[in-house]
């Protein structure tokens, strides 16, 4: 598949960006995190966002979704990324809706459709040490009658405090660093045994630390085959680092493109800042970096919209490289934005920490290169 | 018996004597932190009593003559007392401006009058001040300042804005770039005055950082009148004095932070937050060898400002080098402050509640990307190291 | 049957019929290669027959026109053509500056009885030509190139000198850039002209690369008699043919090596000399994730020249990225032999000898260091990127 | 200590630049390398340096040598590092003679005047892969009568072919990889059993492997203890690395003037191209690099001279931080140079070269910094 986007994909992206910088710019960020808002996003904007199809973008059709593929949820995200946009679109309408796919029908039918309009938010909780590390998850999940009972505790899970439900990877057998023995459960919020308290994070959106308490929950609530279930993530995973990475970009676009506007008005020294040679050099270097994340998004887009299965390396590679570059593009902003860079007035701190978080979640640079070169075979 | 000796004796026994129990641990948070002025709130009783005590035997400024209230001991001795403070583990009595930037100015270039009049007060800690440089619009382009002082006849009239001002909002007096002659080439027109803060026309308003709140404020003069007599050194020459500052100012940005936490390594921050292998080394390895980079070239770092103090006392004067230093220092800084980030994951993204100190790490991480900033831009520390010590051709030359 | 099968067919059973057996597998050496012209020797007689079918039937140029020799074909066909050369892993019949480069000149810039001169004798192999840009002295800026070319009525005379002309002493013909006009500003008074390199006046002499041999020659011209007819496009207007060329350069450099060794990945060459530990993993951590990070970029690099190609299928022209693409694959390709180098250890130091294969790795090592300098240096990419990409104006414009 | 040179290493270092840069500059080099010198020095030369007391400088008085101290030596290989002298001075003179310290007192009397007379030529015969480590040793010595039987090979031994005898680092218990069990010998290059061969590097010094097919060596070649060949090397070791880091010191400073110079000189666009911010940056970014490398390599002269058994942490520092920079120095050379930089006929490739095998001689930047993270525990 050629790596340009269709016709399609560009007037979802016009759509989106149009939409996104009249009813989300960063201003609408900045008043949510001013106010304390307890969820970080509004849930009126997120409605309207569900009204237009984009909560159930991956959704298949008999649930209300749109199933417009992947590359269309990555564009969404790419857009989210530059006007700094928070919603549950991650968490619900990519994870959830991606790991949903291998739920009893059952479960599917309680939940699709519900994303798909926005009713309902469903975040992942699987998270329990301060790194990405799904094999480490050592939550029990005990067989107790026709159902599991579930014992443990989760953290830094994103949308958590908006949750109606959640998506919980548990040990039912082996122990904390082996791949097989987990299984994936799909819990309302409202079970008894479950409580939730918020974190704040830099970003200043929200995030739940979770602990469940003899939590029951049915067979149906099981998604895939007992002891499978980081097969039954591993795409709904590898769908939310692709989703970050293009969020990621959206940000580091973002903050490139402001600098280099700066840097053509800015004077210093009598002279404009950006003929100074030492800053072309930079921009240019971090412009050939970003054409490079660009890149890796689209294909891994593309490969996941064919594949979701089989995606895994592509996923890596654009999650990790959107990570570093973002990293990048933000400390190049604030410094070459100087003084008033480190001001909270301008946008770039914002950037900055959101940039920081993105690229935590779901597996930071060194755990993505090294998946990626165990792939390569060294 | 040396003389030292003799000082060294007389000077513990006098600390024994005077420093109170409470002063004698650690600064716990900034409100341990005393910094003076008229309207000093001190955080306790001992607190006072320390900064009285040692700002009457001028020992908050230990190396200025007796005549203007110093401490008046020559190298040796001044080190013997630091040595002696830091046995006791001492608080600093005073953090001062006044003793770190505008006292060695004035020694250097102030009239007779005005050492008697400014610097006794700086000593007791009677009088805070604070630095205005930084303008918008100038940022490391300092010469192009724009804050305007006419000469009135019987005083000077000065209007303008300063930014990036430290403790305005606290500080009981300003000493100030301010341009005095719009016709003369942009260094040459600036002049280094003092003046009143409670001044009718100025007014002040903090600014908010990336990191969160901070120190610097915006600053805006507004018809401030300022007797003739408080401009220090010649009219219009003013940069002299700046450059002397700035100079002193680069130096202590450039070695103003090890990169630790809590005295920890950032190799042992990381074994404690991620756990080692078998061999006791960092289980991810692709952070080790970037942590292990990093520490490489902190301890070079390190012996090369020992070493640039060395040449200092052996006569080879640093110069330029102090841009190097200011240079390297700030970016080494910004990477390990990146590496403590990743070390600590996730829990390194948290900003508020007791487990994460109200986000004391995140905070200082974005708070060292502003070191590279301050003080003289990265680019403009090259800019120096490039036309000062390696003899390149100005860009504009051509 | 469709044509394109048509034409498929017909060329795979043309393929069974003409191309050698011994022609049908990878070059071992620069010896395998055939670079035709008058002086060729040919390493087998198979070598020389397989150029002479290709060359008659125009498929060493497969989408010139036929009139002037090529092969006529369209795009289909054209990889119809190389899909089926691929199958068969047969070697090129001819490599030649003369298709690669001037052949593309000729047909957009040459007059009518330019192109029926000398397209068919370069589509033959017959007439191998080099190319005369650089000059010592001039490097990236080209345009302040010295050749002189003066019209003597009924001839041009060249003086002067080139430097890293590519095969200079193997070569028939040069095309060459010349400065015709002193007066005009130094991008406008440049012509394109070709001449015979056996002219009275023309010497070579080649150059040793820290490498060791090369192609490369620095190339002097006394006094050389040059009939009018051999410019090509407009007087002082070489320029834009140059240009032409240049950026078609640029891409070839680019993407010239996947910096692999014999079809393996950095990271099994290092497995392979440096043990993997009980996970499969390369047992020296830090490298490890060095290596993770060339081939994470080496990855994102390949779609990124994948994208460019598409892009410019969809009819977005790629301009300037070519820019791009030559800074960064050449940066990447010096980081990726750094990475081979260190991967080899102190068998990466043979330089000669039957194990390292006379130093096969560490030539190409420091031949890899040329590649961000010829064909415009990386500073002159970026410079181009900032330019025309990014908008940011002359340092020279203030 | 002060970090900076005493009114006598000053006058050493003046002394060694006047000697090193009449009568062995970069063209000496040159043609010995072009004429294929089998040694690739002269031994006429070295003669020279011998009779000014080089030869002997960390010998003792005893043995004919001038005790001089260790931060000498260092500065005898920085500026020979700055001509790209090739002498036998780290191998005999610096490795060996350190080493041998702690050999017999028969061992010292036959080979320590010898060696500070420049009469023999002493190296180290260590490395058996491709990858400086030490305790990868396989090589056997097997108790044998009185003395010890040697079998096994060493590869890419430097002044191998100009070697009167070697100091053999040998397996007399354990197995390869343990630290123990390794045994360190001075043995007579003409004793039976042992051949070499001549490996040519890019570097164009002389490199022997050599091949132990039972050589006797006797007790008293032993040097300290059985088992303990480690222990005793490690000083030699970190005598070696500190050696090499002043070495690649000198190199790097020589190419880095000769670079500003150019940048001073040559004209491009109509403007001299040291006036270019882009390079300019780069330049004083590599400047403050080498400062960073003088420190640490003054330091880690410093320690050993005071204490040569615990100095390997700085030892490593040195050697780490002159090899990454030094291949930056060769490297903006070349770049900087631009085409010319390419061509055998400017010195920059002879540099590069050089510190390419010095960087890899003792243990390249990953070596050394996985020693400085161990010590630093972590």
């Amino acid at each position: 598949m050629a790596l340009v986007y269709t016709e399609e994909h560009e007037m979802l992206r016009e759509a989106a960006k149009g939409f996104l910088q009249e009813k989300s710019p960063v201003t609408e960020f900045r008043s949510l995190r001013d106010n304390q808002d307890p969820l970080g996003f509004s849930r009126k904007l997120w409605q309207e966002m569900a009204e237009m199809g984009w909560a159930g973008i991956l959704i298949e059709e008999q649930y209300g979704g749109l199933d417009f593929g992947f590359t269309g949820a990555a564009l969404i995200l790419e857009e989210m990324g530059r006007t700094l946009c928070a919603s549950p679109f991650l968490s619900s309408s990519v994870i959830a809706a991606t790991a949903l796919r291998f739920g009893s029908e059952e479960t599917k039918a309680n939940w699709l459709s519900k994303i798909a309009s926005g009713e309902a938010v469903i975040a992942l909780a699987l998270e329990e040490g301060v790194k990405h590390d799904p094999v480490a998850t050592s939550m029990t999940a005990e067989k107790s009658g026709n159902g599991y009972r579930l014992n443990g505790s989760k953290s830094y899970v994103f949308d958590g405090m908006a949750a109606d439900g959640f998506l919980v990877l548990a040990r039912s057998s082996g122990e904390a660093g082996q791949a097989d023995g987990l299984s994936l459960f799909m819990v309302d919020s409202k079970v008894s045994g479950l409580s939730s308290t918020a974190t704040k994070l830099l970003d200043s959106r929200n995030y739940a630390a979770l602990v469940f308490d003899n939590v029951e929950v049915s067979g149906g609530d099981l998604i895939g085959s007992v002891g499978a279930g980081l097969t039954m993530l591993e795409p709904a995973l590898n769908a939310g680092r692709i989703g970050l990475a293009a969020e990621m970009l959206g940000c580091s676009d973002q903050c490139f493109e402001s600098t280099t506007e700066y840097l053509k008005e800015r004077k210093q020294f009598g002279q404009i800042i950006g003929s100074f040679q030492g800053l072309q050099h930079r921009s240019a270097h971090l412009y050939s970096e970003l054409e490079l994340v660009r890149s890796a998004v689209i294909k891994a887009g593309q490969d996941f919209e064919k594949n979701p299965e089989h995606s895994g390396m592509i996923a890596s590679l654009a999650k990790a490289k959107s990570g570093e570059v973002g990293i990048l593009a933000a400390n190049e902003a604030v410094q070459m934005l100087g003084g008033i860079g480190m001001t909270d007035e301008l946008d770039a701190g914002l950037y900055m920490k959101r940039i920081r978080a993105a690229q935590e979640l779901l597996g930071d640079y060194a755990f993505h290169a090294n998946r990626f070169a165990k792939w390569r075979g060294f | 018996m040396s003389d030292l000796q003799a000082f060294q004796e007389k000077t513990r026994s006098w600390l024994e004597e005077n420093c109170p129990k409470s002063m004698r641990k650690p600064m716990r948070n900034e409100f341990d932190a005393c910094w003076g002025g008229r309207d000093c709130e001190f955080s306790s009783e001992d607190q006072k009593l320390w900064l009285q005590r040692m700002g009457a035997k001028g020992w908050t400024a230990p190396e200025w003559p007796k005549e203007y209230g110093g401490g008046g001991l020559d190298k040796e001795q001044a080190k013997i007392l630091k040595t002696e403070l830091a046995k006791i583990k001492a608080r600093p009595a005073l953090l001062s401006f006044g003793v770190w930037m505008l006292g060695p100015a004035l020694l250097k270039f102030g009239s007779e009058e005005q050492k008697k009049q400014f610097l006794p007060p700086i000593v007791r800690g009677e009088i805070r001040w604070c630095q205005g440089y930084s303008e918008p619009g100038a940022g490391s382009d300092l010469a192009s300042l724009q804050t305007k002082c006419e000469d009135k006849g019987d005083h000077y009239l000065i209007n303008g804005q300063k930014v990036w001002t430290s403790y305005a909002d606290k500080s009981d007096w300003i000493f100030c770039l301010v341009r005095t002659n719009r016709e003369a080439k942009k260094h040459l027109g600036i002049s280094f005055i003092l003046f009143d803060m409670a001044s009718d026309g100025v007014s002040t308003k903090p600014i908010t950082l990336i990191s969160g709140k901070s120190p610097f404020c915006e600053t805006f003069f507004d018809d401030v009148k300022v007797p003739k007599e408080q401009l220090v050194g010649t009219l219009d020459r003013g940069w002299d004095i700046a450059k002397y500052l700035l100079t002193h100012e680069r130096e202590m940005i450039g070695g103003s932070s090890d990169g630790s936490m809590g005295g920890r390594s950032i190799g042992e921050v990381a074994v404690l937050a991620l756990g080692a292998n078998e061999n006791g080394e960092l289980a991810d390895s692709a952070l080790r060898s970037k942590i292990a980079t990093a520490e490489l070239d902190g301890w070079a770092f390190l012996l090369t400002m020992e070493r640039s103090k060395d040449e200092a006392k052996a006569g080879h004067g640093i110069g330029a080098k102090s841009s190097m230093l200011k240079y390297y220092g700030t970016e080494l800084n910004k990477r390990r402050f990146e590496l403590l980030m990743a070390s600590k994951g996730l829990s390194a993204l948290e900003w508020e509640g007791e487990a994460s100190n109200d986000g004391q790490l995140p905070r200082q991480w974005l708070r060292t990307k502003g070191n590279s900033i301050e003080g003289g831009t990265s680019e403009v520390q090259l800019n120096i190291i490039s036309k000062r010590i390696l003899g390149l051709p100005d860009p504009k030359a051509n």
